[in-house]
């Protein structure tokens, strides 16, 4: 045997034995809790997802883990070990994944997965196997009818009309305080995410008395915003509103920047809340807007960002993060009340109310209500200054350049 | 003016984009799917230097440079001579090379995935304005241009008033002929492939000032290269330079006077109408 | 009229860029004829071959198959109307066997045939040219001349009114150069008419019914090939002093 | 029809009856798994259709796809699914017509790469078109269409690519193609109309992939422009029907299962670091197969056949 | 000095040259007559090591061997080829073209010196020398690839079939040329189907046939020969409509 067919034998060997293992699963004994996770670590979506989703998965594990495990109804206590799945943000990969860990690894329970599109893919087959799916990181105005029809998908993040209403009742505010005039320009990504709140946004704008002097959308990818910015600032506007994601979000404020768009509010949306949004434009974010926020100053709180940034190395982000490690918790102590029926969790989860990171948490219709819709960098913090129910909100303060 | 300088800056973007591409597909052959990942290293290199050496992301040059050079003086000479060897023809090499660099794509985007995380790596270096004509531009996009300048400028004199870059071309235009003049074409080849790669890479650094990347990003380079070189016509340092500036000034107009939703539309749609009056590309020669 | 026209091609120009390649060229080919089309390198021969079968579009001028204008028309309609050729540089379809080479030649033209018919008729023309032995060969194996001989196949598989042959004798032995005369005769004699490049003057003698001699793209002299051959400026742009 | 031939649609009848009774034997994850080798033996088996003869590499595959996911998205509510099928079908048959008509002149790389970038201008034009007129919020696929009836439309869809292929090869149309592949100038000079010649294989395969996204859209749930029309999608096809091998109609499939398998294994056995994984699976698949399946299969055939002979 | 020893080169299976030997002296020119598919273009090939010689025979440049030797190697050492088809560099100019040609270390010395031969030799070329190349005419192509070969400062000169489609008066134009560079000292080995006007500069010829050496003489001798002139320099007319022959007549040569 030459070298050649050498390799190609091993090759084919590694092949029909992970195949056969493939086929077989892994069914050794269930001590610990074993829990999937799909999720993007490479594709559009992966950035994203390093951010908010990964860290946290690991947070909250390891936590879990030190302390000995899930403490259990009859006390014994239980280990959780996760089974980590890379979608590569290909919703057939999500699908098949998710599959592949209901039926082949038959893990206890699997972990939402991340984005809304993706979210959305895999929510039939959570419902058909009966794994409830906590979402963090998916934003829909369909709330209701997914619900209806899924009925063990969760919802935390919000939905994108109290989003655009809590920005415009930011806008209203300050110009009802004669802070800002009623000139808002609007710009969005031309994605998914970005058209909805867009739309979402024009009328409530409009009812709000706030007039919409430029109204544009770029594409996704887009490597030079410039004219976008320049566009906005010769429509002399008191408010800017970007429906952003999160690499224009970084281009957006590097230009506004640059042109002098001084606007003393100014709004960028995902990943304003990034910690690498501070790091990169430093004291000069102070009084930028976005999407999301958190009230830091809780003990949980400053505990989470504490361990987040021991046990992961990086900071957490101020919106997405803590809500993904409430979804966990809100997990943790589902199975440790009733233990790992997922049927019963489920019940559990719908009725029962979770003392989270986030403060307490009860899902009425499958969804958390009360949320934080906007928050501003005030003194290298992102703060919630608005949420739909939430106390702990700070005072608005208007940009003063940057 | 605004338009005209916007649109210049980005074009310059684009041609540090497409330039070390334009060396390795024209010269080595090589339509080079990974090749935006190399850009993503470089500015990885930039990256790192300025964040945890707190030096000008610039003086990254010194390693980012070299290290891309061997690394695809070792790829092209371990990985895709092979390919070279075994092709019968050039639509041959051409099937094989699309597919070994995109598997090749793939594994890098792994190995960065394992070396720099996921997350997305932004800084603000130069992010500062400068005035040209009364309007502001950001300092880091204009010290992109005058590099992007320099750079076309180096291997447009380096590929036409050398021996060696007289070499290359003849390498670009026949192979076989070459190897008849006594020029040692597979080492040829490599050379332009890892100086291509070298050149992507140091083009990434600059990039890096102003856009915000991370592992994955890759493709989106290595598809807007695609297009400028093929717009350009292939192995034409000069095309590839006017096709950037068409591509960065066709864009800034649609964004400034139609509607920034269809800037990339347009790019495509140039792309399209290009191709077809001039299906060999803007300098490209006809296949006889 | 005794003899009718073929071809005509009248006032015809193609230009390449700045270069003028074809410059006003007129001249008509008449039913059943051998025309010889001769002259120095890159004085247009090729081009003029090209613009006959629609490879190139003329400038201007105009082309006539029989009183039907061909010059505005793409290859394949004028290869329907009965205009077959080979090319200087052989070209033949590598993926292909030798039969399906020929094959290609008789669907979709002048001649439509398919299914057995097709076969046979692709049959006959490669043993006509000499190569029935090599019916199912991979075109890898064949020798130059042997591909020249299967692209003739193919032209003849249309059945062709008009055959135009691009230095198809060029690269041949004596021996060979004298069967190859000795087909295109025989080819003339089923009532053909065709168009020759060539530099072989054995053949342009032996076979040519009249010599058109080109140069700079303009034609410098018509007529038989001994008045041509014997023509003052032919000798000095084409022929050189030791063969006149 | 030989009795060769006939033995062989028989056998291929009975294989397709047979994978018709799959969903009653497996589900879940088995099923998804076939879900995805049926929808890619359909879209590479319609890419070789065109691109195995001419030897014209699309990467547009992504472009109909999307295409046809997005008819879906937009008329689910309003169309029975069915016409929609067919809508979508046609949407991909039009645009390649469309872009056929630009393109196809264009010469191989010039080809590939602006292929590559229509999925991304067909792209952008959705994605306008949806943010500035139609102005709808998101675009939601909730129907009742199970993973099963999936897999029964892709495996018609299959049978039907197999059809089509099967007449074409046999028919003036798949020679002209051949001739095309090889020589261009030879083709138009036998009298071959290589543009609508090219254009016909074009739209069939634009067709299929432009009814595969429509096929395929309920399973998403949710369709974004950037999920409709990666152009991973495009690569993946072009990688398993060249695996294969596309001079035969069964090549793609042959280069789809294993293809599937494999990646299946790897992003199951490694998950953390199945990217890298991937890309070096496939360049092993590159480097050691390098006529695809088929060639293997046929060059074994071959050597089979040479030792009885000497035996 | 080039000899070539029992060189043999195999396609698979098919032997194209079998045991050749061959050798050309300085100021020699050599011609190589022979069928077409006789392996002339072959050993050309093999010699400029743009195929793979078998194991076993020999290729010698004055007494080093230079067999499977890289294309560029066998340049550096002295050995220049005239393809057939000339493949020159389409896209650069005449002069491009021509300063290439001295890219051989052995050749930058005398590069100056060289290309005021090969303009002298070719004034044509001079005119031209900034004109993009393929834009010129077949036969100014040609002398740019000899004008090339030439500027590699060679020892042998190797040309396959020069005068193929070239008009008469360019054919005597290039054979007078080739007799200007046998003067400078370097040799010669010409493959040439026009054997009339081949034979008429060379010194000596080698018949070839099926890959083997069937017959070798002077010029002067192989021109007089009577097979030789059947196969090779034509003459003797063949009869009508005769099924085409599938190797031509032998000749027979003792030598």
């Amino acid at each position: 045997m030459n070298r050649r067919t050498a390799l190609k034998a091993v090759i084919a060997a590694v092949f029909a034995g992970s195949l056969a293992s493939l086929a077989i699963g892994a069914a050794h004994a269930a001590d610990p809790i074993r829990i999937g996770a799909v999720a993007p670590k490479t594709g559009p979506l992966a950035a994203g997802a390093a951010v908010t989703h990964w860290p946290n998965i690991q947070l909250w594990a390891h936590q879990v883990n030190e302390q000995g495990g899930l403490k259990m109804k009859d006390g014994t206590r239980r280990k959780v070990e996760i089974i980590e799945y890379d979608d590569r943000t290909n919703p057939g990969e999500t699908i098949k994944a998710v599959q592949r860990l209901a039926t082949q690894d038959k893990v206890d329970f699997i972990l939402a997965p991340y984005g809304t599109g993706l979210n959305l893919a895999a929510a039939p087959i959570f419902a058909k196997y009966g794994y409830p799916q906590i979402t963090s990181t998916s934003i829909t105005d369909k709330t209701a009818e997914l619900t209806k029809r899924y009925p063990s998908i969760f919802f935390t993040l919000g939905t994108t009309t109290a989003l655009a209403n809590s920005v415009a009742g930011i806008l209203v505010k300050l110009h009802n305080e004669g802070k800002i005039g009623n000139k808002v320009a609007m710009v969005n990504v031309a994605d998914a995410f970005g058209i909805e709140l867009a739309e979402s946004a024009r009328p409530i704008f409009k009812d709000a008395g706030l007039e919409i002097v430029f109204d544009k959308s770029y594409p996704l990818g887009t490597q030079d915003l410039s004219p976008i910015v320049k566009g906005a600032k010769a429509a002399n506007p008191d408010a800017f509103v970007a429906w952003s994601y999160p690499p224009d979000t970084f281009g957006l404020t590097a230009q506004a920047k640059i042109e002098g768009l001084d606007t003393k509010a100014f709004y960028t949306a995902v990943a304003t809340a990034f910690p690498v949004y501070l790091a990169k434009f430093g004291k000069s974010v102070n009084g930028v807007l976005g999407a999301g926020g958190v009230n830091p100053d809780t003990p949980a709180m400053k505990a989470y960002y504490a361990a987040h940034k021991k046990v992961t190395g990086k900071d957490a982000d101020y919106w997405a993060s803590p809500v993904m490690y409430a979804t966990l918790q809100v997990l943790g102590q589902a199975i440790e009340a009733v233990g790992t029926d997922r049927k019963a969790v489920t019940d559990y989860i719908k009725n029962a109310t979770f003392k989270t990171v986030m403060g307490p948490w009860k899902f009425t219709n499958q969804s958390i209500h009360d949320f934080w819709t906007v928050g501003q960098w005030q003194n290298g913090t992102f703060y919630g200054v608005a949420s739909t129910g939430l106390s702990g909100a700070k005072p608005v303060i208007t940009k003063t350049g940057w | 003016m605004d338009i005209l300088i916007t649109g210049v800056l980005l074009g310059a973007t684009y041609s540090l984009i497409a330039m070390g591409l334009t060396l390795q597909y024209g010269v080595a052959r090589i339509m080079n799917l990974a090749n935006g990942e190399m850009l993503v290293a470089g500015a990885f290199g930039a990256f790192w230097v300025f964040t945890t050496q707190k030096l000008s992301p610039f003086t990254s040059v010194a390693f980012v440079a070299p290290g891309a050079f061997v690394l695809n003086w070792l790829i092209y000479r371990f990985l895709l001579r092979p390919l070279v060897r075994r092709a019968k023809n050039r639509g041959m090499l051409e099937v094989d090379s699309i597919l070994a660099t995109f598997g090749m794509a793939f594994a890098f985007v792994g190995i960065m995935l394992l070396v720099f995380g996921g997350e997305y790596f932004t800084y603000s270096y130069l992010d500062e304005p400068v005035a040209i004509f009364g309007s502001p531009f950001g300092l880091n996009r204009v010290v992109a241009c005058l590099v992007s300048v320099a750079l076309c400028g180096l291997l447009y004199l380096g590929l036409n008033a050398t021996r060696t870059g007289m070499a290359l071309r003849a390498v670009a235009v026949d192979p076989a002929a070459a190897g008849l003049v006594a020029i040692d074409v597979p080492r040829m080849s490599t050379f332009a492939f890892a100086l291509g790669g070298a050149v992507t890479a140091v083009g990434g650094i600059v990039l890096s000032t102003f856009l915000t990347m991370d592992a994955s990003i890759g493709i989106v380079f290595t598809m807007k290269a695609l297009i400028i070189v093929i717009m350009g016509g292939v192995g034409d340092v000069r095309g590839a330079i006017i096709a950037s500036l068409i591509l960065g000034l066709a864009e800034t107009a649609v964004a400034s006077l139609i509607d920034p939703g269809l800037t990339l539309a347009a790019a495509y749609l140039l792309f399209l109408l290009v191709l077809l009056f001039r299906p060999e590309g803007l300098f490209g020669r006809r296949q006889s | 009229m005794a003899e009718s026209t073929a071809l005509d091609v009248q006032g015809v120009s193609k230009r390449f860029g700045g270069l003028l390649a074809v410059d006003d060229l007129s001249f008509a080919v008449r039913e059943n004829e051998v025309l010889g089309l001769i002259g120095p390198n890159g004085s247009g021969k090729t081009t003029v071959m090209n613009l006959i079968s629609g490879l190139l579009k003329p400038n201007g001028g105009e082309i006539f198959l029989g009183d039907r204008k061909i010059s505005d028309r793409p290859a394949r309609i004028i290869a329907r109307a009965g205009v077959a050729r080979t090319f200087q540089l052989v070209r033949i379809l590598p993926s292909l066997t030798v039969l399906e080479n020929v094959i290609a030649g008789a669907v979709f033209g002048h001649k439509r045939l398919w299914g057995r018919a097709v076969r046979q008729f692709a049959l006959r023309q490669l043993e006509r040219v000499g190569m029935g032995h090599a019916v199912d060969a991979p075109t890898a194996s064949l020798t130059y001349i042997d591909e020249k001989r299967v692209e003739l196949a193919r032209a003849l598989a249309s059945d062709p009114r008009i055959l135009l042959l691009d230095e198809w004798l060029a690269g041949l032995n004596p021996t060979e150069l004298q069967i190859g005369i000795d087909l295109i005769s025989s080819l003339r004699e089923e009532g053909r008419t065709i168009i020759l490049v060539e530099h072989v003057m054995d053949a342009i003698r032996s076979l040519c019914d009249r010599c058109v001699v080109m140069n700079s793209g303009a034609k410098i002299a018509e007529g038989t090939p001994e008045q041509t051959l014997a023509d003052r400026e032919v000798i000095r742009a084409y022929l050189g002093d030791e063969h006149a | 029809m030989t009795r060769r031939e006939t033995v062989s649609v028989a056998m291929v009848a009975v294989a397709l009856a047979i994978l018709a009774c799959l969903p009653f034997l497996v589900d879940g994850y088995l099923l998804s798994l076939a879900v995805g080798i049926a929808m890619y033996t359909v879209l590479a088996t319609s890419w070789a259709l065109f691109s195995g003869p001419t030897h014209y590499i699309s990467l547009a595959t992504a472009a109909f796809y999307g295409l046809g996911a997005y008819v879906v998205a937009a008329g689910v509510d309003v169309i029975p699914y069915a016409v929609l099928l067919g809508l979508a079908g046609i949407a991909g048959g039009v645009v390649a017509a469309l872009v056929g008509l630009a393109t196809l002149r264009l010469s191989g790389v010039y080809f590939v790469i602006f292929t590559l970038g229509l999925a991304e201008l067909v792209r952008q034009i959705v994605t306008w078109v949806q943010n500035n007129l139609t102005g709808s919020r998101g675009m939601y696929v909730l129907t009742e269409i199970t993973e099963r009836m999936i897999f029964w439309e892709l495996l018609a869809l299959a049978a039907a690519v197999y059809l089509i292929g099967w007449l074409v090869t046999r028919s003036r149309l798949g020679f002209a193609l051949r001739i095309i592949g090889n020589d261009e100038v030879v083709a138009a000079h036998v009298g071959i109309n290589s543009a609508a010649s090219k254009l016909a294989l074009f739209v069939i395969s634009g067709t299929f992939a432009g009814t595969v996204g429509a096929v395929m859209a309920p399973r998403f749930t949710y369709i974004e422009p950037s999920i409709a029309f990666s152009p991973e999608l495009s690569f993946q096809v072009v990688i398993m029907a060249l695996l294969g091998g596309v001079h035969r109609l069964w090549g793609p499939l042959v280069g789809v299962i294993p293809f599937t398998i494999l990646w299946e294994v790897i992003a199951g056995r490694f998950p953390t670091q199945t990217v890298l994984l991937l890309g070096i699976a496939f360049l092993l698949i590159v480097y050691l197969i390098p006529n695809g399946v088929v060639g293997r299969i046929e060059s074994a055939i071959k050597l089979a056949g040479r030792s009885v002979k000497h035996g | 000095m080039l000899e070539c020893r029992n060189l043999s080169v195999s396609y698979g299976h098919h032997r194209a040259l079998d045991n050749i030997a061959v050798h050309i002296a300085p100021g020699e020119i050599v011609v190589i007559l022979g069928a077409n598919g006789a392996g002339k273009s072959t050993l050309l090939q093999a010699i400029a090591g743009l195929v793979p010689a078998s194991d076993g025979g020999q290729i010698l440049l004055d007494g080093k061997s230079i067999k499977n030797l890289p294309p560029h190697l066998i340049v550096e050492a002295g050995l220049a080829l005239v393809p057939e088809g000339r493949r020159i560099f389409g896209d650069l100019t005449v002069l491009e073209n021509l300063v290439l040609g001295a890219y051989a270390e052995r050749a930058r010395p005398t590069e100056k010196d060289n290309l005021g031969r090969a303009l002298t030799l070719f004034p044509r070329l001079a005119e031209r020398r900034r004109q993009i190349a393929r834009t010129m005419s077949g036969g100014e192509q040609q002398m740019v690839a000899i004008g090339r070969a030439m500027m590699s400062a060679p020892s042998i000169l190797m040309l396959d079939e020069p005068s193929l489609g070239l008009s008469p008066i360019l054919c005597t134009e290039l054979f007078k040329a080739l007799a200007e560079i046998r003067k400078t000292g370097a040799g010669i080995l010409l493959v040439e189907q026009n054997a009339r006007q081949g034979l008429a500069i060379a010194d000596r010829g080698y018949l070839l046939e099926n890959g083997r050496i069937v017959g070798e003489g002077s010029a002067v001798s192989l021109a007089g020969d009577p097979a030789v002139q059947k196969a090779y320099l034509g003459g003797v007319a063949g009869g009508t409509g005769r099924a085409w022959p599938l190797t031509p007549t032998k000749p027979s040569i003792a030598t």
